[in-house]
């Protein structure tokens, strides 16, 4: 073992030795959490439509609890549902009855913040060196974002606007009861196209996807050419246009005369740099040297702004390193406050 | 035949689509094109997973370098899918209690939430928070001032990092009221609002004229390189 | 216009305070017409001649709208605010109005108000829509006047939004410049495209990495095909695989996508081949490395590191990695020369690299380099473009600037205010 | 304060000192020219990890564009229509996290109805519900779903989703994020288009986002308003839209910071929950980071020139 590796173990074994000391005393990344039930009765007499009424948490407006109550079990649908829970609370909670059942610890989701701690930590071992952690990072989040995607474009788009256009019936059986659309079978050419588009997952026939894509092109280049047009080209010519001397309240402003001029004429400036059918010599070469200077300018203030959304990011990371986990900042959770 | 049909397609969206800009009785079917598009858009994130799938999938069996992490992906994938399609451990609505498919995927509590909160959450954070890192040592090692151009570069950058900060009110507080101009703060928002605001403009409009030609270009069908190169068609 | 606030609080301290004192004469005449400009059929226009008690006693009028009839089923009025405007104001738009209702809309919205299973009997799915407007002069001390009513109007839809037309032009006229000059440079007119100084440059850092003994490495950006600025990029890699072809040196491109990497292999056996080395041109130097962001930088990288390229191009769409790059390249000391449109990352490559070709510039290079008709034709509409843009902005300037020069020295000039409402018209109706 | 000043004269000593050494000593060059960049990471971390866990803060002074989004909003009357479009995602939060928190707490302290929706990404509707979880349903349960505010949910297709819904709503969101019909739900009913809206406020992290919005909402549809936040990246890019297209702007965090303060100052408590103070936090970590960066530059610069003289000799 040489001096490196000597090193590293220990640093690990020390800081090992910390968490398990902390955790084992109930000083971290515990997550706490509010169970709510939920319970429902039907009051509808057998064989019609079933009416359901809230019975918990709260009884429905002009339901008396008590005639809820008379309804025999197969006419209930009860869970429970466990909310998000700061710390205060369930501290709150247990000081004035310590046998209460509503505010609870969280095995699962105190597990969920050590796994994100130790991702994060993963992710952040690739800047000392590529290791097995962040390839298995990497890997993970690959998988997780990509399932994550198609879900939501499964349950978002895929199943009310297309499903439901198609056939509603299926939908308010399913998934949606309280969809309430009509059937528009014109929806059958997005669910063709969208089959076609899948079908680049066939090892053959791969000329069918370019249908749906044509169609994708199609349309992005339609609204594109307007859209960009008119926000990025007729508007920029008429936002443009103020005046050069600026004049305030009968008087002559010069700094703000100033800037008008700098503004259109940075910008005139810029477009000639921008300009092809000219060579850069002579007057068209100076002037397209002063355009130069201001996109310069410009690209200083966005790299100035870039460096302070960078750290922004890292803060927040860290933040969940010493508060959410390691609760080095203020174990009362009066950060999270929520 | 194979590469006809899907130009016409893509004149015809285009057409629609720009029509109904200017043409009201065309904006009803400029809607229904842009919801196609939507739902379209929607079937590509499915494409999206398909296709990871197929290239780890064949990455395992061919036993190709790492395919120990294409497992774990693959692994991470399917439970995330199965987990969401399935709405495991999702609740019913509280307006439809009698069917169990009403409640919303990403319910609190749920797998999948979980997987979103303890998962997807720090590691897509985490990887994005390195770039503070990278911003650091790019600079280090990447800003030099060898001309005039990166000297107006940096000085600006220098004077926005100091201006959107506490810094920079403190440096120049000493400034009387009459030269409040040169304070460093007020110097950042005129470099942002006058040389910003130019070169970004002029930035934006040559990059709005070439997306207008190229769009017309496709519309028309003069270029076709989204359909592929030439050679590669059967 | 929004008044809001001030003429509600008029109404309602009225409502609640002793009765009023003087109640103001109504307006009269309403007129109420199709919008006057071609529109998509949602708004109406209001004209009313003014209260007689106009200068006196009135504060505002108040404008409302009722759905009169569903098809031919009259429903009962029930108005609803539209706006409170100003007095002195005799004309006013009702904007945001329908021409037709949906009769599932009706269910869920007048089901107390109309018949609706007379509607269903008719088995129409929609039912045009007809509007009545009232306008009500409020007097200072919050007195109402008698109301104007219209009789039922429906708007009408044109075949062409007004609103648009000189925009149309605009659109015409450069789609016109850009199709006029790829047919032009197809006819086999050479069409001029000054030289672009990035691309000496690409040419001088192929020679040094030669020189060196060292590769060329080549990014063509992390997006697929269907990308504008990937196909510049590939464009250019013909160019830089040609040099090092002649040159003789090793030139690596690994990609993102598995698309570029097949369009790539094609581009550079080609210009291997047009340079007569086609023997030399070595296909697994083209790979395909993984789609996810992250993980290509850091093959790149840790590639970079271990093999030193001596030139580094980065050509094509960039995002974060556009720091890390240039970061490395610059660390291992590369002449490295970097092309995008990507605004946000191009700080990183102006700083860091020896040469940037910025936005429109990077596309120019490709088109250039190309030299296909339809390129270097569509660079010459652009140009037309910024011309439309400077002229419009010089000639809008010295008017506003001229104009409001005029008019501070002599306020009401006849030409200065000419001046001001050409200005205006441009401003207002042409360039929006 | 004084905690503020013994850093920054710390950081400028050692980087003068470095910058004095690299010119005198040999050995301080060469280390210097071939540092490892671990140890620039590894100041970076400490650059914000201290502030943070010192918890530094600094008073902020609000800027003519947090001003601008502030007013527009002061302008509406309760009862107005917010189209809250959530265009970002957990890798941005960092940034924008504070501006979602602070744009819904005056949108429910001025009592406006909120409509939530994201185009940006699919992860949108959980920053949808962080929005509604930490502030509405926390500190405003009076509120009532569907009558104060709705959450509408991702939809995919970018801009061809604001192509569509600024003319017709209806077609698209047929039922809000938790499947419920659109129609059944009371604040929805009298909305066909977002043209209704009396402002779009847009929180958006990049592609489809602000941009998107100022080109196929703003620009078409001159009665709407639309103001946004957006991050550090993307700020710089919007300045030429502003101020017709767009109203105001809040860029990056320093942008967050100064619409809390203007928020909290007009709306907040003695003794703010610390979620509306996020910006304000994260400002002490950017102002000791930011100087790190100019330091690093000038020490690079230094050894840069230091060795080219050194070629020259």
């Amino acid at each position: 073992m040489d001096r490196k590796t000597l090193i590293w173990t220990i640093v690990f074994l020390l800081a090992g030795a910390y968490l398990v000391l902390r955790s084992m005393t109930g000083g971290m990344a515990r997550t706490y959490m509010k169970a709510v039930d939920f319970e429902f009765v039907n009051v509808a007499a057998d064989g019609d439509e079933p009416e359901w009424i809230q019975a918990k948490p709260q009884v429905a407006a002009d339901h008396d609890p008590n005639e809820l109550a008379n309804y025999p079990d197969e006419n209930r649908q009860s869970w429970t549902r466990y909310e998000s829970a700061p710390l205060k609370k369930y501290a709150k909670a247990v000081k004035e009855d310590p046998n209460q059942t509503t505010y609870l610890l969280s095995i699962s989701r105190t597990i969920g913040v050590w796994l994100s701690a130790m991702f994060t930590l993963a992710i952040f071992s690739f800047l000392y060196k590529d290791s097995i952690f962040y390839k298995i990072a990497e890997a993970v989040v690959v998988g997780v974002s990509a399932a994550y995607w198609m879900v939501v474009a499964f349950w978002s788009t895929i199943v009310p606007n297309l499903i439901g256009k198609l056939s509603p019936a299926i939908v308010q059986a399913w998934a949606m009861p309280g969809l309430k659309e009509e059937q528009n079978l014109l929806y059958i050419v997005p669910l063709v196209l969208g089959a076609m588009l899948l079908w680049q997952l066939a090892p053959k026939g791969g000329w069918i996807s370019r249908w749906p894509l044509a169609f994708f092109i199609g349309v992005f280049c339609g609204i594109r050419l307007t859209g960009y047009m008119h926000g990025d080209f007729l508007y920029q010519i008429g936002n443009s246009i103020i005046p050069l001397v600026v004049m305030v309240n009968g008087s002559f402003d010069f700094w703000g005369s100033l800037r008008a001029v700098l503004l259109v004429g940075g910008l005139l400036v810029c477009l000639v740099y921008f300009f092809f059918s000219f060579e850069h010599k002579g007057i068209v070469g100076k002037t397209a040297k002063v355009g130069i200077w201001v996109l310069m300018i410009t690209f200083g203030a966005g790299f100035g702004y870039t460096v302070m959304g960078r750290i922004a990011l890292l803060a927040i990371r860290l933040e969940f390193l010493f508060d959410d986990w390691l609760w080095l900042m203020d174990p009362t959770d009066k950060r999270l406050g929520m | 035949m194979k590469r006809l049909i899907p130009l016409w397609i893509t004149a015809i969206a285009g057409i629609v689509l720009i029509a109904s800009y200017f043409v009201p009785y065309a904006q009803g079917l400029g809607e229904l094109t842009s919801i196609w598009f939507d739902i379209l858009a929607g079937f590509a994130f499915i494409l999206g997973g398909g296709n990871l799938l197929k290239v780890h999938l064949k990455k395992v069996s061919d036993k190709a370098a790492g395919w120990g992490y294409s497992v774990i992906l693959l692994a991470s994938f399917l439970i995330t899918l199965f987990v969401g399609l399935g709405k495991i451990g999702v609740h019913p609505s509280p307006d439809y209690p009698d069917n169990s498919w009403s409640g919303v995927y990403n319910e609190v509590g749920s797998p999948f939430w979980w997987l979103y909160e303890y998962a997807f959450k720090p590691l897509t954070a985490t990887m994005f928070a390195m770039l503070a890192f990278y911003i650091a040592s790019a600079s280090f090692r990447a800003f030099r001032a060898k001309n005039v151009e990166a000297v107006l570069l940096l000085g600006t950058a220098f004077i926005i990092l100091l201006g959107r900060t506490f810094a920079g009110v403190w440096l120049t507080s000493w400034l009387p009221e009459s030269l409040s101009g040169l304070k460093i703060e007020n110097l950042s928002v005129y470099i942002m609002q006058v040389f910003n605001t130019a070169g970004s403009r002029a930035i934006i409009i040559g990059i709005a004229l070439g997306i207008a030609s190229t769009s017309l270009k496709v519309i028309l069908g003069v270029d076709r390189s989204y359909l592929g190169s030439a050679r590669s068609e059967p | 216009m929004k008044l809001h606030l001030f003429a509600l609080s008029v109404v309602f301290t009225s409502l609640g305070d002793a009765p009023a004192t003087a109640t103001p004469a109504p307006a009269s005449n309403l007129i109420a017409q199709d919008h006057r400009k071609w529109d998509d059929g949602t708004r109406i226009d209001l004209a009313w001649d003014l209260s007689a008690d106009d200068e006196t006693l009135v504060a505002a009028y108040r404008i409302s709208k009722a759905l009169a009839r569903f098809g031919d089923f009259q429903v009962p009025l029930k108005f609803e605010l539209v706006e409170i405007v100003k007095a002195g104001t005799g004309e006013y738009t009702v904007a945001d109005l329908a021409r037709k209702i949906r009769l599932e809309n009706i269910k869920t919205k007048y089901a107390d108000i109309v018949d609706i299973e007379s509607l269903e009997a008719t088995n129409q799915k929609t039912f045009p829509v007809a509007y009545v407007f009232q306008i009500v002069a409020v007097g200072r001390d919050g007195a109402t006047s008698a109301a104007a009513t219209t009789p039922p109007i429906t708007p009408t839809m044109e075949w062409f939004d007004g609103g648009r037309f000189w925009f149309l032009i605009i659109v015409v006229i450069f789609c016109g410049a850009v199709i006029f000059f790829i047919q032009l440079a197809r006819g086999g007119r050479p069409l001029k495209v000054r030289k672009i100084a990035g691309l000496e440059a690409i040419d001088e850092a192929v020679g040094r990495a030669t020189e060196m003994g060292r590769s060329c490495l080549y990014i063509p950006g992390i997006l697929d095909m269907n990308d504008i600025q990937t196909i510049a990029g590939i464009n250019i890699l013909a160019r830089v695989a040609k040099t090092a072809a002649s040159y003789d040196a090793k030139l690596e491109v690994p990609t993102s996508r598995s698309l570029v990497m097949a369009t790539a292999r094609e581009t550079v056996q080609g210009a291997f081949l047009a340079a007569g080395h086609p023997d030399a041109y070595r296909k697994d130097l083209i790979y395909y490395v993984t789609d996810e962001q992250f993980g290509y930088v850091a093959y790149v990288q840790g590639m970079m590191v271990r093999e030193k390229p001596a030139a580094c191009f980065y050509m094509g769409a960039f995002f974060a990695e556009s720091l890390i790059l240039a970061e490395t390249g610059n660390s291992i000391g590369a002449i490295q020369v970097a092309g995008t449109a990507m605004p946000a990352q191009l700080p990183f490559f102006v700083a860091a690299c020896d040469y940037t070709l910025i936005g429109e510039e990077f596309f120019a290079a490709s088109a250039y380099l190309s030299g296909s008709a339809e390129e270097l034709g569509s660079l010459k509409g652009q140009d037309v473009g910024k011309i439309i843009v400077g002229l419009g902005i010089i000639i809008g300037v010295i008017m506003l600037s001229a104009a409001s020069v005029i008019l501070d020295g002599s306020p009401g000039s006849p030409f200065g205010t000419a001046l001001l409402n050409a200005v205006e018209y441009l401003k207002q109706v042409i360039l929006t | 304060m004084n905690v503020a000043w013994a850093w920054t004269i710390l950081v400028v000593v050692v980087g003068a000192s470095l910058v004095v050494l690299v010119t005198r000593r040999e050995q301080t060059y060469r280390a210097l020219k071939d540092l490892d960049r671990r140890w620039i990471f590894l100041l970076m971390l400490l650059a914000v990890a201290i502030p943070i866990l010192g918890e530094l803060t600094f008073p902020e002074k609000p800027t003519g564009l947090a001003k601008a989004v502030f007013d527009e909003i002061e302008k509406l009357e309760p009862g107005d229509k917010v189209l809250m479009a959530w265009d970002y995602d957990p890798a941005s939060e960092g940034e924008l996290g504070p501006m979602a928190t602070a744009f819904t707490y005056h949108c429910c302290k001025k009592g406006l109805k909120m409509y939530y929706m994201t185009i940006f990404s699919p992860v949108g509707p959980q920053m949808i519900e962080d929005a509604i979880e930490h502030v509405i349903k926390a500190d405003f349960p009076h509120l009532e779903y569907g009558v104060d505010y709705v959450n509408l949910g991702y939809k995919s297709g970018y801009e061809g989703v604001i192509k569509v819904i600024v003319s017709n709503i209806r077609e698209l969101y047929t039922t809000d994020h938790y499947g419920k019909s659109v129609q059944d739900i009371p604040m929805m009913r009298d909305v066909r288009n977002i043209q209704q809206m009396d402002l779009i406020i847009n929180v958006s992290a990049g592609y489809a986002g602000l941009k998107e919005w100022v080109l196929f909402a703003a620009t078409p549809y001159p009665d709407l308003t639309l103001v946004a936040g957006v991050t550090g990246v993307m700020a710089p890019q919007q300045y030429p839209y502003i101020p017709e297209q767009l109203r105001g702007l809040l860029g990056a965090i320093k942008g967050a910071a100064e619409y809390e303060k203007l928020v909290l100052d007009k709306y907040g408590d003695e003794d703010p929950d610390p979620k509306y103070l996020k910006g304000k936090q994260r400002m002490g970590p950017q102002l000791i980071a930011h100087m790190l960066i100019i330091v690093l530059i000038i020490v690079a610069n230094f050894v840069y020139f230091a060795g080219k003289r050194r070629e020259r000799a």
